[in-house]
């Protein structure tokens, strides 16, 4: 009846540890140095426990076998990053934040409690053996029933919309090796939560839950870059960032789900294997892109790109490190995205043409062309989010004057860039290695053929590396002799001193800000007043709408409610007496 | 051993005569302007002036700008090795679709990067166009790769044109497709009518402006690397929409066969896009945006035809 | 003898419920406590138990003679006279206290203990007096009133030891003097008994 | 035996302010005695533990498990809050704010609620508790009314009028109780281990009318909604530890009541549906309070409404029924105990430094006062539920409860008002513990450390207790989950 702490060793549990412990020591040398910027106004140690604390909890929730014992470590690793996001707590603005990623977060916990309360009536025990045992036993409705609660408890910690709104919020505000943490593990975690209850308790879950998935992964995906796009934060357009890529992930999770359905097992794993890999990869190059942000605001102490520009002289290797991450996210080859983003495009088209329902067909087609639209606009929003932090020259003074940053800051981005590089070469062996348990989760041991010509990008790699030598070294021929003549930008003959006749950041994006906008309520003000002065804002349109609505509806009871605690002694009195006969009436009726 | 010899001679052919075919395009089009022209051999010219001169780089630029060009023509240099031309069999092993469209991501980011490194009005300005623009043609790209594995169940260029090679009647979902696929190439290589390759005018451009700060042979490989993207692309449509007359054995009557065709498709080609390029203008940014959601229904039109037809 | 003693006590309470003047609420409420006491004296006389006998004795010397020496003592203390703002006012009050008796005898109409009949219409008026006025003071009579049905109840009901009896007799004792303790302070520090002025703890 | 000697100390606990003038002394015994208590309650655990209830005095005491865990209950937040009265009464003496005779009689009066409190806990005869019940009523009254003034002599008023009342109504449903058993020997009537096992009354009728006039009645003093509107007054006006004493135990006792002659109802053939009444009441409780809580401006107003939550919590478990429900139902009454009294003692802390109680005037807690803010927000994760605590299992249980019963809307419900009340903690208190008014310089009060002593000893209890959770303390609940479920 209460928890025993037992660890279970299979391999999803194992690979996701891995990815937990794989971004966490890098961030923890990177912790070292960044520490050093709270120093003057907070408790270094306290964010160490803490740290440790998230860590290790989010250890215990991959590793429990049991429900009660994974509940417990889902709590705690809520409210260990709860007290992380408030870390810098004497900004109000960060108190707010993460009061409402806390509320958020514990809706999700309340989910995940109910649908495990669930699973115990179904099944009678909380261990997960006895569950997986139970797996094949489970009624259609029972299924629908679990799989909605698993949606919106993990989903809300996941940030799927529509509840996704604390991401944008919560990622910003803590620190930046926290949203490291936070976006590109904890995020993980709540995906191996999903994972473990649709595919391995449920086994398969109806057609209906798949598409559910599907469309919503879609739309989270598209919702979120889109409002990714328009951010000057630099932290939030990395959580938005973080939103889509958890959309994708979703998506292909979708796609597993459906072939399941029609026992098209073959690309269901192949799905279920690029969701996976993607959860790899998007661990190492988000926290790697937070840990860049992170020491851009060190040594700036801002996050509004339009004040920033011309990093790269002033901090190289960050520039190098965000540059290689940049390159991941967006799907470039050889970097590691861009082999779970051929594995998630490549599952969607394989699914097109396994299906034969015609409807299914299109669904899927058109969340493809939307996945596929997301990806390019990933592209714009993390070039945008490169070139104008680092490219360029400065925007205002605190881009000029620059802290140096901490050698051990330096090293846990060094290394986390390496391994984007690693994982995008070496991908082939990872997904032989991913796949291999997907096909033994699906039954389809064996039988290996979803999976050939993977290890081209590595001849890729080796050619591009090779000509780029051989360019190389025939430029280092071509260039002797050859004076070269550093100066100033031309400016079209005028003073090119000024910072701001270049591209701002809001600029950059303004024609995806004509197109798609509205989705994320952007609006643009033009004073005239004195001098010309262009106000450009965004906001959440789920947050404006849903959550909002859903608050003045529980202050308009709250107002109601309220009003029966206070009123005179005799109208209480009147309460006890009206309750007294409504009980007897009650109770002599129904009983 | 053979063959990859064949392939790596194959792709050093196209990264040799790109430039002669841009000149050809070039001829093309001001003839068709009813003015003479420069000589077909004018690119040649041009790049090997540029390799020759120095450079002069601005005090703000980067790495990017540093490794960028070189890095940009490797690209785009790699993905001819990934692309058949006028021979083809079903027993490569690279070319996969995917990794060619990504490559040309490579070349994608680093334009878009050099754009902003120098600190300039014009760089930021192509960049941010140059990323809207390849981010409303992302899903053109996806579609075409849909519809070529839903008609041939494979994602290898080789194999692909292998077995399209054998169709001879195309049906209507196949022409919808290839019309696509044909205003991607030139939305994704800066031709008109989403940008005016030749002008210089800072309002109109997107490609030169990102690379306007560059000079000497940084900007003769950036030249060459647009050179050789544009062929590729003309490529892989014929190859995979129109690959008759390829070689598939490894004769030299099937070879020569497959090299005369293949040049003519490609001046075929060449001649829609003089002639796309002399008639339209440029039109605005917004406006040619219009034309992508036009093409992906397009696209879904003629993945439809293909499913109930 | 009950009877005409039940009826003492329904006649008082139901005049009790619309009563403005504290005096005549207090005095009713000695009529009705001492009928109450002989009505328990009678039973013990009639059963020949001790424990009504001290049961009996016991309400008398705390209700018809302790508890409204308080009152009256709260009362000069205090210069009120009566209820000036009625919630419910004298008219109306009869009417309910009248259709909420019939009410009851009605649900209770298979019974025939009178004592619980009685018990019950007190409870209404304490119930009323307690609702429907403002004085503290006059709450507080309402529930002495409450607490005589409850004395009628346990009459009829029950079969209690004296220990307990005697415990319950005390209690409501306490209770009543703590309630007189507390209109007292009440008073000065408002300078009224009035619950219109519990308005403080409003947030 | 053990009785006698309890009844000695709380004789001596009682008369030591009576006779002795010093207020240093009284304190003193008061904590040894209470000390004493707790040690003798332990006693009795152990000799309980093995599930045979004891009895004393031809069975007017009776103490089986579920006694134990009251007795558990009183005797340590006794401890803890008399600790805790040491130092209080002492500051509140030396600032004048009482005369040292007040000070006595807070003692006499503590002391006397302390023995009532174990009195009902102790108890077999059904009257005999609800006796002792009054007689809480009767000394917290004036415990509320302590502070004379305004508003304590307001809340002192609506308590003890609501609340006597409400008992009056309790009285009447013990009264029809056992009249409906007249048919049983007169001297076992009263004892509810005889009720509790003969399960035949004359009417069943009158026996559902009983119930329900107790439930309702004895629900009053419970702080069940809507009954409950004396409860955030009385709380909040009445001096910390007696708040404390009341919130955590008080309201816990009252509900034990009615549990006990719930369980003697239940066994009834055709009564198993008064469950009903739990469950219904349990959920308006929790609705109304968690949305009172949403807007409060009084922070120990705030923490009475929780406690009007969490009784709402305990009763939806019992009513639900199931093993598991009735283990969370029991273990939360436990928590909460401790949980809501270290926020009460807390919340005193802070209310003695900066002498207000509205939200508003406090900031930045952790810089003025660290020690209570730590221990606040700690209390906070323990009063709402967060792991490791075992709010977090007991909470858990009930939902579990709730979902194996298939009452699936009780289950939505329950899950809302835990969130919002989450919601409206969290507002409150990351509010007082971490805002930072810009420009204000925060400095370090003096009264944080004063009464830390009492506080830590409330959480380090409830650290046992988790730690506890997996042997004895479940095989404890386990037991008294058997008396009502079987």
């Amino acid at each position: 009846m209460l928890p025993l702490i037992n660890f279970q060793k299979d391999w999803l549990s194992l690979y996701f540890i891995f990815i937990i412990i794989l971004i966490f020591i890098p961030v923890a040398i990177y912790t070292k140095g960044y520490i050093l910027e709270y120093k003057k106004h907070y408790s270094a140690n306290y964010m160490l426990v803490l740290i440790g604390l998230f860590v290790a909890s989010m250890i215990g929730v991959v590793a429990s076998s049991n429900a009660i014992s994974f509940l417990v470590f889902w709590e705690l690793m809520s409210i260990a990053s709860f007290f992380l996001v408030i870390y810098e707590y004497m900004h109000k603005e960060n108190l707010k934040a993460g009061i409402f990623y806390f509320v958020m977060t514990h809706i999700s916990g309340l989910f995940l409690m109910i649908m495990f309360a669930f699973l115990y009536k179904y099944t009678g025990s909380f261990d997960f053996s006895e569950i997986i045992k139970f797996s094949a036993n489970f009624s259609s409705k029972q299924k629908y029933i679990i799989f909605i609660l698993a949606l919106f408890g993990f989903g809300a910690k996941m940030g799927i919309v529509p509840l996704h709104a604390w991401l944008p919020k919560a990622h910003p505000t803590a620190p930046s090796n926290v949203s490291a943490l936070m976006s590109g593990v904890m995020l993980k975690v709540a995906l191996y939560g999903f994972i473990r209850v649709i595919f391995i308790f449920l086994g398969s879950a109806p057609l209906i839950c798949g598409v559910i998935v599907l469309i919503i992964g879609t739309t989270t995906a598209i919702f979120s870059i889109l409002n990714a796009l328009l951010q000057n934060n630099i932290k939030k357009l990395l959580a938005y960032s973080s939103a889509e890529n958890i959309g994708l992930i979703f998506a292909a999770l979708g796609i597993s789900m459906i072939l399941i359905n029609y026992n098209l097992l073959m690309g269901a794993s192949l799905a279920l294997t690029a969701a996976l890999l993607h959860c790899l990869n998007h661990a190492i190059f988000k926290s790697l892109l937070f840990l860049n942000a992170g020491s851009v605001l060190y040594a700036t102490s801002t996050k509004n790109m339009n004040e920033l520009g011309g990093l790269h002289k002033s901090m190289k290797v960050t520039a190098i490190c965000t540059f290689i991450g940049t390159c991941a996210i967006s799907a470039i080859p050889p970097f590691n995205g861009f082999a779970s983003e051929i594995l998630i495009l490549r599952s969607f088209i394989e699914a097109i043409t396994m299906v034969s329902n015609i409807w299914i067909i299109i669904l899927i087609f058109s969340c493809g062309i939307i996945v596929a639209l997301t990806s390019g606009a990933a592209f714009y929003a993390t070039a945008k989010s490169f070139g104008i932090t680092f490219l360029g020259k400065p925007r205002s003074q605190k881009a000029e004057h620059v802290k140096t940053i901490p050698r051990s800051m330096n090293i846990g981005q060094i290394i986390l860039a390496v391994l984007a590089i690693i994982t995008g070469i070496f991908s082939p062996f990872i997904i032989s290695k991913i796949s291999y348990y997907t096909n033994n989760l699906l039954d389809i041991s064996g039988k290996n053929s979803s999976f050939k010509n993977e290890t081209e990008i590595i001849i890729f790699t080796m050619i591009l590396i090779i000509i780029t030598f051989i360019l190389y070294m025939f430029n280092r021929v071509n260039s002797i002799n050859k004076n070269v003549v550093i100066n100033d930008t031309w400016a079209c003959g005028y003073n090119s001193d000024k910072p701001y006749i270049q591209y701002t950041g809001s600029g950059f994006v303004q024609p995806a800000a004509k197109i798609f906008g509205n989705i994320a309520n952007y609006n643009k003000k033009v004073n005239y007043k004195k001098s010309i002065n262009i106000s450009q804002t965004t906001s959440d349109i789920v947050e404006d709408y849903l959550y909002k609505s859903s608050l003045k509806a529980v202050n308009f009871l709250t107002t109601k409610i309220l009003k029966i605690n206070y009123g005179k002694i005799q109208l209480h009195i009147l309460y006890i007496f009206i309750s007294l006969i409504i009980a007897l009436i009650l109770v002599l009726k129904f009983v | 051993m053979k063959y990859n010899l064949f392939y790596f001679f194959q792709s050093a052919l196209i990264v040799c005569l790109s430039p002669l075919f841009i000149g050809i395009l070039k001829k093309m089009k001001s003839t068709l302007r009813g003015y003479k022209g420069s000589s077909i051999l004018q690119p040649y010219y041009d790049l090997s002036k540029l390799l020759k001169k120095g450079m002069v780089i601005s005090n703000r630029s980067s790495f990017i700008t540093t490794i960028g060009p070189l890095v940009i023509l490797a690209a785009a240099v790699t993905t001819t090795f990934f692309i058949p031309v006028f021979y083809t069999s079903m027993e490569n092993t690279i070319g996969n679709l995917f990794i060619l469209m990504f490559a040309f991501g490579i070349v994608k980011i680093f334009t878009v990067l050099i754009g902003l490194d120098s600190a300039s009005t014009f760089g930021g300005m192509g960049s941010s166009r140059e990323s809207f623009i390849s981010m409303m043609a992302e899903p053109l790209i996806f579609f075409l790769i849909i519809f070529l594995y839903i008609e041939t169940k494979d994602f290898n260029v080789f194999h692909i044109s292998f077995i399209n090679s054998k169709i001879v009647h195309f049906d209507t979902a196949h022409l919808i497709a290839m019309v696509t696929f044909s205003i991607g190439i030139l939305a994704e290589n800066a031709r008109i009518p989403f940008d005016n390759p030749e002008t210089h005018l800072e309002l109109t451009m997107m490609h030169e402006a990102m690379i306007l700060d560059l000079s000497g042979s940084d900007l003769a490989y950036v030249e060459l690397s647009s050179y050789i993207k544009l062929i590729v692309y003309l490529i892989i449509l014929i190859n995979c929409f129109v690959p008759i007359g390829i070689a598939t054995t490894f004769t030299a009557t099937a070879l020569l066969i497959g090299f005369i065709t293949f040049i003519f498709k490609l001046l075929f080609c060449l001649l829609g896009i003089a002639i796309i390029e002399t008639t339209l203008a440029k039109s605005r940014l917004f406006r040619g945006a219009e034309l992508f959601p036009a093409m992906i229904s397009l696209g879904i039109v003629a993945i439809t035809l293909i499913y109930i037809l | 003898m009950i009877e005409a003693l039940l009826t003492i006590i329904l006649i008082s309470s139901i005049f009790m419920s619309g009563f403005r003047r504290i005096k005549l609420i207090t005095a009713g409420f000695i009529f009705q406590s001492a009928a109450i006491g002989l009505i328990v004296l009678k039973l013990g006389y009639e059963t020949g138990k001790v424990d009504y006998y001290i049961l009996g004795i016991l309400t008398i010397v705390t209700k018809v003679i302790i508890i409204p020496l308080i009152i009256n003592k709260s009362v000069k203390k205090l210069k009120i006279n009566r209820e000036m703002e009625l919630i419910v006012n004298g008219f109306v009050s009869y009417i309910i206290t009248g259709i909420g008796i019939m009410i009851a005898f009605g649900i209770l109409n298979k019974s025939q203990d009178n004592f619980l009949k009685t018990g019950i219409a007190l409870f209404i008026i304490g119930v009323l007096l307690m609702v429907a006025r403002k004085k503290a003071i006059t709450q507080m009579i309402g529930f002495l009133i409450f607490e005589n049905g409850i004395v009628l109840f346990e009459t009829s009901l029950s079969k209690m030891s004296l220990v307990i009896e005697a415990g319950i007799v005390f209690e409501g004792l306490m209770l009543a003097l703590i309630m007189g303790i507390m209109i007292f302070h009440i008073n000065r520090t408002f300078d009224s008994i009035n619950t219109d002025f519990f308005e403080n703890l409003k947030e | 035996m053990y009785i006698i000697v309890l009844g000695i100390l709380f004789l001596i606990m009682i008369l030591t302010p009576l006779i002795f003038k010093n207020l240093k002394l009284t304190g003193f015994v008061t904590i040894f005695g209470a000390t004493l208590v707790l040690g003798i309650v332990f006693k009795i655990i152990t000799l309980v533990s093995g599930g045979s209830p004891l009895s004393y005095f031809n069975e007017f005491f009776y103490i089986d498990s579920l006694s134990v865990v009251q007795l558990l209950i009183i005797a340590s937040i006794n401890i803890i809050v008399s600790i805790y009265s040491y130092q209080y009464i002492g500051n509140e003496i030396k600032e004048k704010i009482i005369s040292l005779k007040r000070g006595k009689f807070y003692y006499f009066l503590f002391n006397f609620f302390v023995f009532f409190m174990m009195f009902i806990a102790l108890t077999n005869n059904i009257v005999a508790m609800w006796i002792g019940l009054e007689g809480t009523t009767l000394t917290t009254a004036f415990l509320i009314g302590f502070n004379i003034n305004k508003n304590s002599l307001e809340s002192a008023w609506k308590y003890i009028i609501i609340c006597s009342i409400g008992i009056g109504i309790g009285l009447i449903g013990i009264l029809i109780f056992v009249n409906a058993y007249s048919n049983q020997d007169a001297s076992e009537i009263l004892k509810w281990s005889h009720l509790a096992k003969n399960s035949n009354p004359q009417s069943t009728y009158s026996i559902k009318i009983a119930f329900t006039l107790i439930f309702v009645g004895i629900g009053t003093k419970a702080g069940l909604a809507p009954m409950h509107t004396w409860l955030p007054d009385a709380h909040s006006e009445a001096p910390s530890p007696v708040s404390a004493m009341m919130s955590g135990v008080l309201l816990n006792l009252a509900l034990y009541v009615i549990l006990r002659f719930y369980i003697i109802t239940k066994h009834i053939p055709g009564l198993q549906n008064t469950k009903w009444l739990f469950i219904i009441f349990g959920c308006v409780s929790l609705i109304i309070s968690s949305f009172s809580i949403l807007r409060q401006l009084n922070y120990k107003r705030m923490l009475a409404f929780s406690s009007v939550e969490n009784m709402g919590i305990i009763a939806l478990g019992l009513g639900v029924g199931s093993k598991v429900a009735v283990f969370g139902a029991l273990l939360h009454s436990l928590v909460h105990a401790f949980g809501k009294s270290m926020l009460f003692l807390t919340a005193g802390n802070i209310l003695s430094a900066y002498k207000t109680k509205r939200i508003d005037k406090i900031n930045s807690l952790i810089k003025t006062m660290p020690m209570n803010a730590v221990f606040l927000i700690l209390g906070m994760l323990v009063i709402t539920g967060a792991p490791p605590f075992p709010a977090f299992f007991s909470e858990y249980y009930i939902i579990v409860g709730t979902v194996e019963t298939g009452n699936y809307f009780i289950t939505a419900l329950y899950s809302f008002c835990l969130l919002l009340v989450f919601a409206g903690f969290l507002r409150v208190f990351i509010k007082i513990v971490f805002n930072t008014e810009p420009g204000v310089k925060y400095a370090k009060m003096e009264e944080d450390k004063e009464n830390i002593l009492p506080l830590a000893l409330c959480f380090v209890s409830i650290i046992i207790m988790s730690l506890l959770m997996n042997g004895y303390l479940s095989s404890m609940i386990n037991n008294a989950v058997s008396i009502i479920c079987d």
